[in-house]
C-alpha cells in the first residue's frame, strides 16, 4: 500500500504539525550550508542559439537547455528572417537528438557481402581504428595513382562544407566531390538564372503582396521560408489573393482563393496561357517591360508582331517570346492540356496582372524538377517580369550578401598525384552532351547527383574504389533507388558518416557516428527569408550524447592527421596552417579545437567589429554566440533596375541570350549544334524556341494501358528532409499533411478511381511502375485529381531505425519509398533529378 | 492520529538517512552507537530484511574482537584509496562512462542541492557526489518537509531517488559485495540498497 | 477574478500541428496521448474540395462535465477558471472521459514513457538503447521538461487520467501556454476573459466566435473565430 | 516486437469502460433484484419464507460485492477507492454510487446476520422490519443508480430517462429469476409438488400463494414495453441519439436482436406467459431455462448499452 503511505506523508506535511521525532531544532548539516531555496520559475534554464537545418530554410532557433539536457526548441527572437517563429520541424529535432537508434560508436562491417538483404554484422570499433582503416584505403589509392577513384558524397551541409567537401578530395587528388544539390532544387534556380542571371532561391515580399501564384508550392508546409510563410499567411489571405497550382489539394491550396489542380507535368501550358492573356489583354507592367511605340497593343491572338514596334524598358525579347511561343497559347488551348478550366486561367491571369507589381509568381521544385521543367521554371519566373514584380514591392527579390569567409586557397597544397587525379572526368559524367549541367553561370559546374549511380555501375568513365558519404542517404533519396542499391554493392570500400543507421549505412564498411547539427557542433550558415538575409550560428548546446564527431571539421581533421602519420601531410598542413582563430591568433591542435577555430574563421566578418558590414553590428564572437544571428539590412527594391542585370543583354531576358550563349558553348565543345544538344537533353524545342520559355509535352514512363494512373508526390510538413521518420512525433502527427494518416503511408486516390480499380480506404495495395513496386495503404481522397495518384515522400524507410521501419531487423519498411517507383531521369540543363510532373505512370493491385 | 504517525514516519526516514550518511564517513568510536540507533529506528519500518541486517550489524559491533582499526583499514581500502578504491562511494563513477569525478551527473546533483536550498560548503573535503553528502541531503529534505509542510520537499526526494540514488546505489553495493572483507560493510551495503529501494517504492 | 480563456483564429491557422507537438514536448505527454490535438474534415468533391483543420484542447469549460461527474473531486475548477486535475485524488474511473464531450482527456493505461526502459539496440553495441538514454540523461524521458512538475506531476503515473492544464505551470510565471507560444501563425490568443482590456477580449470583440458543441451546455472557454 | 508497434496497435478505438463495468451493473442488478424479492417475501410471508429469504439476504450482498470488485479491478488506481468516501462530490452519480453500494452491502449483510442469529424469530422483530425496509430503499437506489450513472454522463447513447428504468426492471427481473431458481435448487419446492410454488405458504393461506410466473411475466412484459418505448422515443430525441442507436445496431445489431430481444425477452415471455395462461407452474427445468435466458438477456442488454454508448459519434 505504497499509495496510502505516500498519501499519509503528504497529508501530514500539509498539516504542518510538530517536529516530533527530530531531536534538534535545526538540521545538523556537516557538508552543506543553507541557501535560499531556488525558486521554481518556468524556463529558468538557458535558451541557447543554434540553427535548424530540417529543410532548406535554415531558421535561426534557440534550444532550451537545463542541466546539460536539450529540452525544447523555439525560434530565435533576434532573427528577422523567421521573426522568432518555427514550423513544426525543429520540435522533432529534439526526438532526433535523443533517438535511441543513433549510432553511438564507430562500427565496422564484418559481413563482406553487401546487399539489401545482407546483415552487415557491424561491430563497434574505436575512432583510431576506424580512421586508420579509412586512410589505409585512401593511401593505397595514392600509391597506385588512382586517387580519382575516390569519391566524396555530400548531403546537407553548413558554411564549413568546403573544409571537408572541397579540401579533402582536392588535396587528395579526386575530382569526385558529389553533392546532393541536384536531387533537391537546382532546376528551380535555372529559371531565374537564364532570365536575370541570379542562381539561387528567391525571397518573396509576402508582407506587401496582393497576389501570389504558387507553382506547386506549399510554403505553409515545405519548400522555402516556411515559418515566415506560416506567420504571414493570415495577413496574405486578408490582403491578397492566392492561387495554387498543384495536382493535389495541398495545405496551402486548402487555404487559397484558387486551386488549379493541374494534370501533373502540364504546368508549362498554364505559364504560357497566363502570359498570353497578360500580353493579349495589354495588362503587362509598362514600367518594367515597356510598351508599343505608338501605344497600341498589337498582341492579338495568332498574329506575330514586329519586334521593332515594341520598345522594351528593363526587359529583353518580349516580342520574340510572343512570336515564338505565346501567340497561340490561349487559355482554351491550355485548358485542354492542363485540365484547368479556361475561365479560371483567365481569372488568375487578370487578377495577377491587376495586382501588379505586388504580384508574386512563386517558383518551386514541383513545377521545375520535371524532365522538361527547365522552361517551366524559366516561364514561371518570367511572369514576375511581365507584372514588373522583379525586385519590386510585394514581388520577388534576391537577398543581401551575407559575408561568410571562403576557405583559403588550396592550390599550393596540391602535389603531383593530386593535380593529375583532379584532371579525370567526374563520375557523374557532367559535361557530356546530354549534361551541360550549368550552375551559377558556368557550364559543367552543376552536379548530376543521381547519374553517379549509373557512372559507378557502368564503370564509366572508370570504377569507383572507395567513397565516403556524409549527411546523405542517396539509396533512399534518389529516384531509381534500386540503382543506388546496386551501385553501393559495387563500391569495394564505403564509409558512411551518419547520425542514424540509414539505408546507405547498410552498404558501409566503416560507419562513423556524426554529431547532430542542431545541438552538438559548431557551425555557421547563411540563408534568407522575409526580405532579410542572415548568418546564423550552430553551437554545441550540450555535450555530444555519444562518441560522435562533426563530419565537416572534426572527421576531416582526424583523416588529415592520420594521413600525416602515413607520410602524406598536405591536408593536415592545410588545416593547421590556414585556419587561425581570428580572436586569439591560435591554430587548432586537435579536432575539437579545429571545429571551433574553423567556425570562427569562416564567420569572422559577421562578428568582428573591424569588419564593415551592411546589417547588425555585433562586436565580438561571444556576442555572436549569444544572439545567434547576424541580420543583413532589409533587401532593397529595384537594385538591378538601376544597375542592370548580369545577363548577356544586361536586361531581364524573356529571350535568353544567356542560355543561348551557354548552350552554344556547350554545343561547340561537342562539335555539334544546339539542336542536337536539345535532342540529347530530351527537349522538343529547336531553333530559337530553345531560348524562350515555352510549353513542352511531359515525358511519362509507362504505358497508359498498363499503368493507368499518373503518379505524383509531395513533401511532408514534418519531413526533416527524410530524416525525421524515426521520431514518434513525426508518425503521430503525420495526418497533419492533408489526406495522410498517422503511423502510415497512404496513396491518395480520388474516390472515382478507387471505385474504378476496386479499392477502398485502408486496403493494402502494391503500387507498380516501370521502375519497381512498393506496398502502401489506399486512401480515398477528394483532394486528388481523378486519374492521378498522390503520395507523400518520407515514409518507406527500410533501415533508419525502429520507428521508421515496421521491423528494423527484417528490413520491413513502414510504407513505401517513392524513389523506388520513380524512374531516374533528369532536367538535363541543370542536371537535376526529375521527380515531379508525373514522370511515372503506375498501376495498383490489391494485396 | 494520522499526523502523529506520519510525522514520525518522516522523522524516522530523516533519522535513517542521517545515520547512513554518518556511517559512510570514516569510522570512529561512535560507529557502534550509529548501528544501534539505526537498529532502533528501523524497528518501526516493518521490513524484515532490514531488521535482520541491522540486527546482525548490531551483533558484529557488539563483538569485542573487531577493533576500530580493522574498520578503518577496511573503510580506506573500499572507499578512500590511496591506490585503487575498490568501491568508490561517488555516484559519478557509476552514472558516467569515464573516470571523472566532477562530471555532468555531479552538476545534476548539485542542481538538486540548489533546488533544495543547499550548497556544498567550499571547505568540505568530499566531492558533492559522495554518498554521505547525498544522504545528508535527503535527511535535510525530510527535516524541511516537516518544518515547512511544503510538498516540494517530498517531490524533490522522489525525483532525487529516481534520478540518482536508485540508479547507482545497486551498482555501488555490487562493488562492495565483491570487494568487502568485513561483514559490517557488506551488511551496510545491503542495508543501504534495500532501504533505498523500499523508500523509493513507497514514495 | 481571473477567468482564463483562449481564442483560436482558424483563418490564421495553417494546420501545421506545431501546437500539438510543442504541447507534448512541454508537458511530457506520452505517445498515443494528446493534450492538444486537432480534427480535420474534407468535404465536397473534386475540384470543389474543402479541407478544414481545427485544433483542439481542453476547453476549460465553465460548467465542466468532467468536474461534475468526478467522484473524488480530482477534477476541479481552480480560482482562475482553469479546469485542473489532482493526480493524487484520481482513482482512474474514467467517468470524466465518458462525460467530456470533446474527447480531450487521456487515460494512462500503462506506465507512461515505458518505451524508454527498453534495453534492446537496433545494432547491438553500435547503436544506443532507450535505457542508455535514460541513464545518460538521468531522466525517465530524455527530454523531460522539469518545469511541468512545478504544478502537476511531471510525468503522470499509471492508472490516472491527464489533460491540458492551459500550462498552469507557465501562466503562474506570466508565460503564455506553450501552444500559444509555439504557434508560428500567432493563431492563438490567451488571456483573462474578465479583463475587458485583455487581448483575448479584443479578438472576441473583433470577430464573432464559436465554441465546440455549444448544445452540451458546458460553456467552453476555448473560442474559435473566422472558421 | 519493438514496443512502439504495440502502442500503435493499441491506438485503435477501445472502450474506456470494459466488460468489468458491465459485470458490476449486471451482478449488482441481480443482487438488488434478489434482495428486493427476498425482502418482499420476508415482509409478507414472514418466517414462512425463512429458508429462501435467508439465502437471498446473503446472495444479494455477495453479488453486489462481486460487482463492486469487478468495478474496482477496472479502476486505474483501485487501492484509492477509499478516497471516494473522503473526497465526496455531490454532483457525481459515481460518488453516490460508492456510498449507496457500500451501505446496501452492509445493510443486507446485517439483515443476514440478524436472520442467522435469531432464525425465524427475526421475522417478528421490528428492528428486522426496519432493516429490511431500509435495505429495500437502498436496493432500489442502487438499482436506479446503475442506469442513472450512465445517464448522468451526457453521452448520447445513455442520456435517456428510460435507461435507469430499463436497468432497474432488468435487475429486478434477473434477480427474481435467480431467487426462484435458488429456491428451486435448495428447497425443491417447485418440482414434483404439483400446484403450489410455496408449500408452506399454501398450507397457511390460499390467498397468499405467490406465483413466480405472474411476477416474471409482468416484469418481462414491462421490460419489453420499455425497450419498445425507448426505441420509439429515440426518433424524437435528436440526431445524436439516433446516431448512437445506429452505432449500437451497426456494431452489436446481431447480438442485440438475438441475445437481448429473442433470448432475453421473447423466450422468457413465451415460457412465463405460457405458464401463466395455462395456469400451470413452471417445473424445475423450465425455471432453470427461464432464469438462464433472462440472465443472458440482462447481461447482454447492459453490456451492449454500455459499449455502444462509448462508440464515438461520426462527425466529431
Amino acid at each position: 500500500m505504497g499509495i496510502s503511505r505516500r498519501g499519509f506523508i503528504k497529508a501530514s506535511a500539509v498539516t504542518g504539525a510538530t517536529v516530533a521525532g527530530l531531536s534538534a531544532n535545526k538540521p545538523m548539516l556537516t557538508a552543506f550550508s543553507e541557501t535560499d531555496k531556488k525558486e521554481q520559475i518556468a524556463e529558468s534554464g538557458k535558451w541557447l542559439a543554434s540553427t535548424c537545418q530540417g529543410c532548406t530554410t535554415w531558421c535561426p532557433v534557440q534550444v532550451y537547455v537545463e542541466n546539460g539536457r536539450a529540452i525544447k526548441v523555439r525560434g530565435n527572437p533576434n532573427s528577422k528572417g523567421n521573426h522568432g517563429k518555427i514550423c513544426p520541424r525543429p520540435h522533432l529535432a529534439i526526438q532526433q537528438l535523443y533517438d535511441p537508434d543513433r549510432v553511438k560508436v564507430p562500427m565496422k562491417r564484418t559481413n563482406p557481402k553487401k546487399g539489401r538483404n545482407e546483415d552487415p554484422k557491424f561491430v563497434p570499433i574505436s575512432w583510431e581504428e576506424a580512421i586508420d582503416a579509412v586512410t589505409d584505403k585512401m593511401m593505397e589509392l595514392r600509391k597506385s595513382h588512382e586517387t580519382h577513384k575516390f569519391a566524396l558524397f555530400r548531403g546537407r551541409y553548413t558554411g564549413a562544407a568546403d573544409i571537408f567537401y572541397k579540401a579533402l578530395p582536392t588535396i587528395f587528388g579526386s575530382p569526385n566531390n558529389i553533392s546532393h544539390s541536384a536531387i533537391c532544387a537546382e532546376a528551380e534556380k535555372l529559371g531565374p538564372y537564364v532570365t536575370e542571371a541570379f542562381w539561387d532561391y528567391r525571397d518573396y515580399d509576402l508582407e506587401h503582396t496582393r497576389y501570389v501564384i504558387m507553382w506547386s508550392t506549399d510554403p505553409v508546409s515545405s519548400n522555402r521560408q516556411v515559418p515566415h510563410a506560416i506567420s504571414m499567411f493570415g495577413k496574405v489571405l486578408d490582403q491578397a489573393k492566392v492561387a495554387v497550382i498543384d495536382p493535389r489539394l495541398s495545405a496551402t491550396a486548402s487555404k487559397a482563393d484558387e486551386w488549379l489542380p493541374v494534370i501533373p507535368g502540364q504546368d508549362g501550358a498554364l505559364v504560357s496561357a497566363i502570359a498570353h492573356v497578360i500580353l493579349k489583354e495589354g495588362i503587362w507592367n509598362r514600367e518594367f517591360v515597356g510598351d508599343f511605340k505608338d501605344g497600341e497593343n498589337l498582341f492579338a491572338k495568332g498574329s506575330a508582331v514586329d519586334e521593332a514596334a515594341f520598345e522594351e524598358n528593363k526587359t529583353y525579347g518580349i516580342v520574340k517570346w510572343w512570336n515564338l511561343e505565346l501567340k497561340d497559347r490561349t487559355p482554351e488551348w491550355a485548358a485542354e492540356i492542363s485540365g484547368v478550366p479556361a475561365e479560371q486561367i483567365y481569372r488568375v491571369a487578370r487578377d495577377f496582372a491587376e495586382a501588379a507589381p505586388r504580384a508574386i509568381s512563386w517558383l518551386a521544385p514541383g513545377s521545375a524538377m520535371q524532365i522538361r521543367g527547365g522552361y517551366t521554371s524559366m516561364g514561371a519566373h518570367a511572369l514576375n517580369a511581365l507584372v514588373g514584380s522583379i525586385e519590386n514591392i510585394g514581388g520577388t527579390n534576391r537577398g543581401e550578401k551575407v559575408p561568410l569567409e571562403s576557405i583559403p586557397e588550396l592550390d599550393s597544397y596540391l602535389d603531383e598525384i593530386a593535380k593529375k587525379g583532379k584532371k579525370h572526368e567526374k563520375i557523374d559524367q557532367r559535361g557530356r552532351i546530354q549534361f551541360p549541367a550549368f550552375a551559377k553561370g558556368e557550364l559543367h559546374k552543376g552536379v548530376v547527383t543521381n547519374n553517379v549511380a549509373d557512372g559507378i555501375l557502368n564503370e564509366d568513365p572508370y570504377d569507383i574504389k572507395m567513397a565516403i558519404g556524409y549527411w546523405n542517404n542517396f539509396v533512399f533519396s534518389c529516384t531509381g533507388a534500386q540503382r543506388w542499391e546496386k551501385a553501393m554493392e559495387k563500391i569495394p570500400f564505403y564509409v558512411h558518416i551518419t547520425v542514424n543507421p540509414a539505408e546507405m549505412t547498410q552498404y558501409a564498411d566503416i560507419v562513423l557516428p556524426a554529431c547532430h547539427q542542431l545541438f552538438e557542433r559548431w557551425g555557421v550558415i547563411k540563408s534568407k527569408q522575409n526580405m532579410n538575409a542572415y548568418g546564423s550560428i550552430q553551437q554545441p548546446v550540450i555535450e555530444p550524447l555519444w562518441d560522435c564527431k562533426v563530419d565537416e571539421t572534426e572527421i576531416g581533421w582526424l583523416i588529415a592527421e592520420s594521413f600525416a602519420k602515413k607520410g602524406f601531410s598536405n591536408l593536415y598542413d592545410y588545416y593547421r596552417n590556414e585556419f587561425t582563430d581570428p580572436e586569439t591568433g591560435k591554430k587548432a591542435t586537435n579536432e575539437k579545437e579545429f571545429n571551433l577555430v574553423a567556425t570562427k574563421f569562416l564567420s569572422k566578418k559577421l562578428w568582428d567589429p573591424s569588419e564593415e558590414k551592411k546589417g547588425d553590428q555585433i562586436s565580438s564572437w561571444q556576442e555572436f554566440v549569444d544572439v545567434g544571428v547576424w541580420n543583413a539590412k532589409r533587401t532593397p527594391y529595384k537594385k538591378h533596375w538601376e544597375e542592370g542585370f548580369e545577363t548577356a543583354s544586361t536586361k531581364f531576358e524573356f529571350y535568353s541570350e544567356t542560355l543561348k550563349g551557354l548552350l552554344d558553348e556547350h554545343a561547340k565543345g561537342h562539335n555539334t549544334s544546339i539542336d542536337k544538344v536539345m535532342e540529347a537533353m530530351k527537349y522538343e524545342a529547336r531553333g530559337d524556341l530553345a531560348f524562350v520559355p515555352h510549353y513542352e509535352e511531359p515525358i511519362r514512363y509507362g504505358d497508359e494501358k498498363e499503368f493507368p494512373l499518373i503518379f505524383t508526390e509531395h513533401r511532408s510538413r514534418l519531413n526533416r528532409e527524410g530524416r525525421s521518420a524515426n521520431t514518434t512525433w513525426y508518425q503521430e502527427f503525420k495526418d497533419a499533411d492533408p489526406g495522410d494518416e498517422k503511423w502510415d503511408d497512404v496513396i491518395k486516390i480520388n474516390p472515382i478511381d478507387c471505385k474504378k480499380y476496386g479499392v477502398k480506404s485502408g486496403d493494402r495495395v502494391k503500387v507498380t511502375s516501370v521502375q519497381g513496386s512498393i506496398e502502401v495503404t489506399v486512401k480515398e481522397w477528394e483532394g486528388t485529381r481523378p486519374g492521378v495518384a498522390v503520395k507523400c515522400y518520407g515514409q518507406g524507410h527500410w533501415a533508419y531505425g525502429r520507428i521508421a521501419t515496421m521491423d528494423y531487423q527484417k528490413k520491413i519498411a513502414r510504407g513505401g519509398n517513392n524513389n523506388e517507383i520513380l524512374p531516374s531521369d533528369y532536367e538535363h540543363l541543370s542536371g537535376s533529378t526529375a521527380r515531379h510532373g508525373g514522370i511515372a505512370r503506375i498501376k495498383i493491385e490489391k494485396i | 492520529m494520522v499526523t502523529m504517525q506520519t510525522d514520525s514516519l518522516i522523522s524516522k526516514r530523516a533519522e535513517i538517512y542521517r545515520l547512513l550518511s554518518l556511517m559512510y564517513k570514516e569510522p570512529g568510536e561512535d560507529l557502534s552507537l550509529f548501528v544501534h540507533l539505526l537498529k532502533e529506528t528501523l524497528k518501526e519500518m516493518d521490513d524484515e530484511a532490514l531488521l535482520k541486517i541491522s540486527d546482525e550489524m548490531n551483533g558484529i559491533v557488539a563483538d569485542e574482537n573487531q577493533s576500530l582499526t580493522d574498520y578503518e583499514i577496511e573503510y580506506a581500502r573500499l572507499f578512500v584509496g590511496p591506490f585503487k578504491l575498490l568501491a568508490p562511494p561517488y555516484s559519478s563513477i557509476y552514472l558516467e562512462d569515464k573516470w571523472e569525478v566532477m562530471g555532468r551527473s555531479t552538476q545534476t546533483i548539485e542542481s538538486f542541492y540548489q533546488r533544495g536550498g543547499l550548497c556544498v560548503q567550499s571547505m568540505h573535503s568530499k566531492p558533492a557526489d559522495h554518498i554521505s553528502i547525498q544522504f545528508e541531503f535527503i535527511y535535510y529534505l525530510n527535516y524541511k518537509l516537516i518544518e515547512t509542510g511544503d510538498l516540494e520537499y517530498l517531490e524533490l526526494q522522489k525525483e532525487f531517488l529516481y534520478r540518482i540514488l536508485t540508479h547507482w546505489i545497486p551498482k555501488f553495493n555490487a562493488a562492495i559485495q565483491e570487494h568487502a572483507e568485513l561483514a559490517i560493510y557488506k551488511h551496510l551495503g545491503n542495508l543501504t540498497e534495500r532501504f533505498i529501494q523500499l523508500d523509493y517504492s513507497s514514495l | 477574478m481571473t477567468k482564463y480563456g483562449m481564442v483560436i483564429d482558424l483563418h490564421k491557422c495553417v494546420g501545421c500541428s506545431g501546437c500539438s507537438i510543442a504541447c507534448k514536448n512541454e508537458n511530457n505527454v506520452d505517445t498515443g496521448m494528446f493534450w492538444a490535438h486537432y480534427f480535420h474534415e474534407t468535404k465536397g468533391s473534386f475540384p470543389n474540395v474543402n479541407y478544414k483543420y481545427v485544433p483542439t484542447l481542453c476547453n476549460h469549460c465553465e460548467d465542466a462535465a468532467c468536474v461534475r461527474v468526478c467522484p473524488t473531486q480530482a477534477m476541479y475548477k481552480d480560482e482562475n477558471g482553469l479546469t485542473l486535475h489532482d493526480p493524487d485524488k484520481c482513482i482512474g474511473c474514467k467517468s470524466c472521459m465518458q462525460a467530456c464531450p470533446y474527447g480531450v482527456i487521456n487515460f494512462n493505461k500503462n506506465k507512461p514513457h515505458r518505451r524508454w526502459e527498453e534495453t534492446a539496440a537496433a545494432i547491438k553495441g553500435g547503436t544506443a538503447t532507450s535505457k542508455e538514454l535514460q541513464e545518460r540523461t538521468g531522466q525517465e524521458l530524455p527530454y523531460y521538461n522539469a518545469d511541468r512538475a512545478f504544478t502537476y506531476e511531471g510525468i503522470r503515473s499509471k492508472g490516472i487520467v491527464e489533460k491540458c492544464t492551459f500550462c498552469d505551470h507557465r501562466i503562474k510565471d506570466n508565460l503564455r501556454p506553450y501552444c500559444v507560444e509555439s504557434c508560428p501563425a500567432d493563431a492563438r490568443t490567451f488571456g483573462d476573459l474578465d479583463d475587458p482590456s485583455s487581448d483575448i477580449n479584443k479578438v472576441l470583440a473583433q470577430y464573432s466566435s464559436q465554441v465546440l458543441k455549444p448544445e452540451k451546455g458546458t460553456k467552453p472557454r476555448v473560442f474559435y473565430v473566422r472558421g | 516486437m519493438y514496443l512502439i508497434d504495440k502502442e500503435v496497435k493499441e491506438m485503435d478505438f477501445h472502450a474506456y469502460w470494459d466488460y468489468r463495468v458491465a459485470l458490476d451493473l449486471f451482478l449488482g442488478g441481480v443482487g438488488i433484484g434478489v434482495f428486493l424479492l427476498a425482502a418482499y417475501f420476508s415482509l409478507v410471508f414472514k418466517e414462512k419464507s425463512f429458508k429462501v429469504t435467508r439465502l437471498g439476504f446473503i446472495i444479494a450482498p455477495v453479488l453486489v460485492g462481486l460487482g463492486v470488485f469487478a468495478l474496482l479491478t477496472e479502476l486505474g488506481k483501485p487501492f484509492r477507492m477509499l478516497s471516494t468516501f473522503i473526497n465526496v462530490n455531490p454532483t457525481s452519480v459515481t460518488s453516490w454510487g460508492g456510498f449507496l453500494q457500500t451501505i446496501f452491502i452492509l445493510l443486507s449483510f446485517v439483515i443476514f446476520l440478524v436472520v442467522w442469529k435469531y432464525k425465524q424469530n427475526a421475522y417478528q422483530m421490528s428492528l428486522f422490519k426496519g432493516l429490511v425496509i431500509a435495505g429495500s430503499v437502498f436496493a432500489l437506489a442502487v438499482g436506479i443508480y446503475h442506469g442513472l450513472l450512465l445517464m448522468s454522463l451526457g453521452v448520447a447513447g445513455w442520456a435517456n430517462g428510460l435507461i435507469p428504468v430499463m436497468f432497474l426492471v432488468s435487475s429486478i427481473l434477473s434477480g427474481s429469476s435467480v431467487l426462484m431458481v435458488v429456491e428451486a435448487v435448495f428447497m425443491r419446492s417447485i418440482i414434483g409438488r404439483g400446484k403450489e410454488v410455496y408449500s408452506e405458504t399454501a398450507a397457511s393461506s390460499d390467498a397468499q400463494v405467490f406465483t413466480y410466473s405472474k411476477l416474471l411475466v409482468s416484469l418481462v412484459g414491462i421490460q419489453a414495453l420499455l425497450i419498445l418505448t425507448w426505441r420509439i422515443s429515440l426518433n424524437s430525441a435528436g440526431t445524436e441519439a439516433i446516431i448512437a442507436y445506429q452505432n449500437l445496431i451497426s456494431h452489436f445489431g446481431v447480438y442485440w436482436w438475438i441475445l437481448v430481444v429473442a433470448i432475453g425477452l421473447v423466450i422468457p415471455l413465451t415460457i412465463a406467459g405460457y405458464s401463466t395462461l395455462k395456469k400451470i407452474k413452471m417445473n424445475f427445468y423450465t425455471a432453470m431455462i427461464f432464469t438462464a435466458v433472462v440472465l443472458i438477456g440482462s447481461y447482454a442488454f447492459k453490456h451492449i448499452i454500455l459499449y455502444s454508448g462509448q462508440i464515438p459519434l461520426a462527425g466529431l
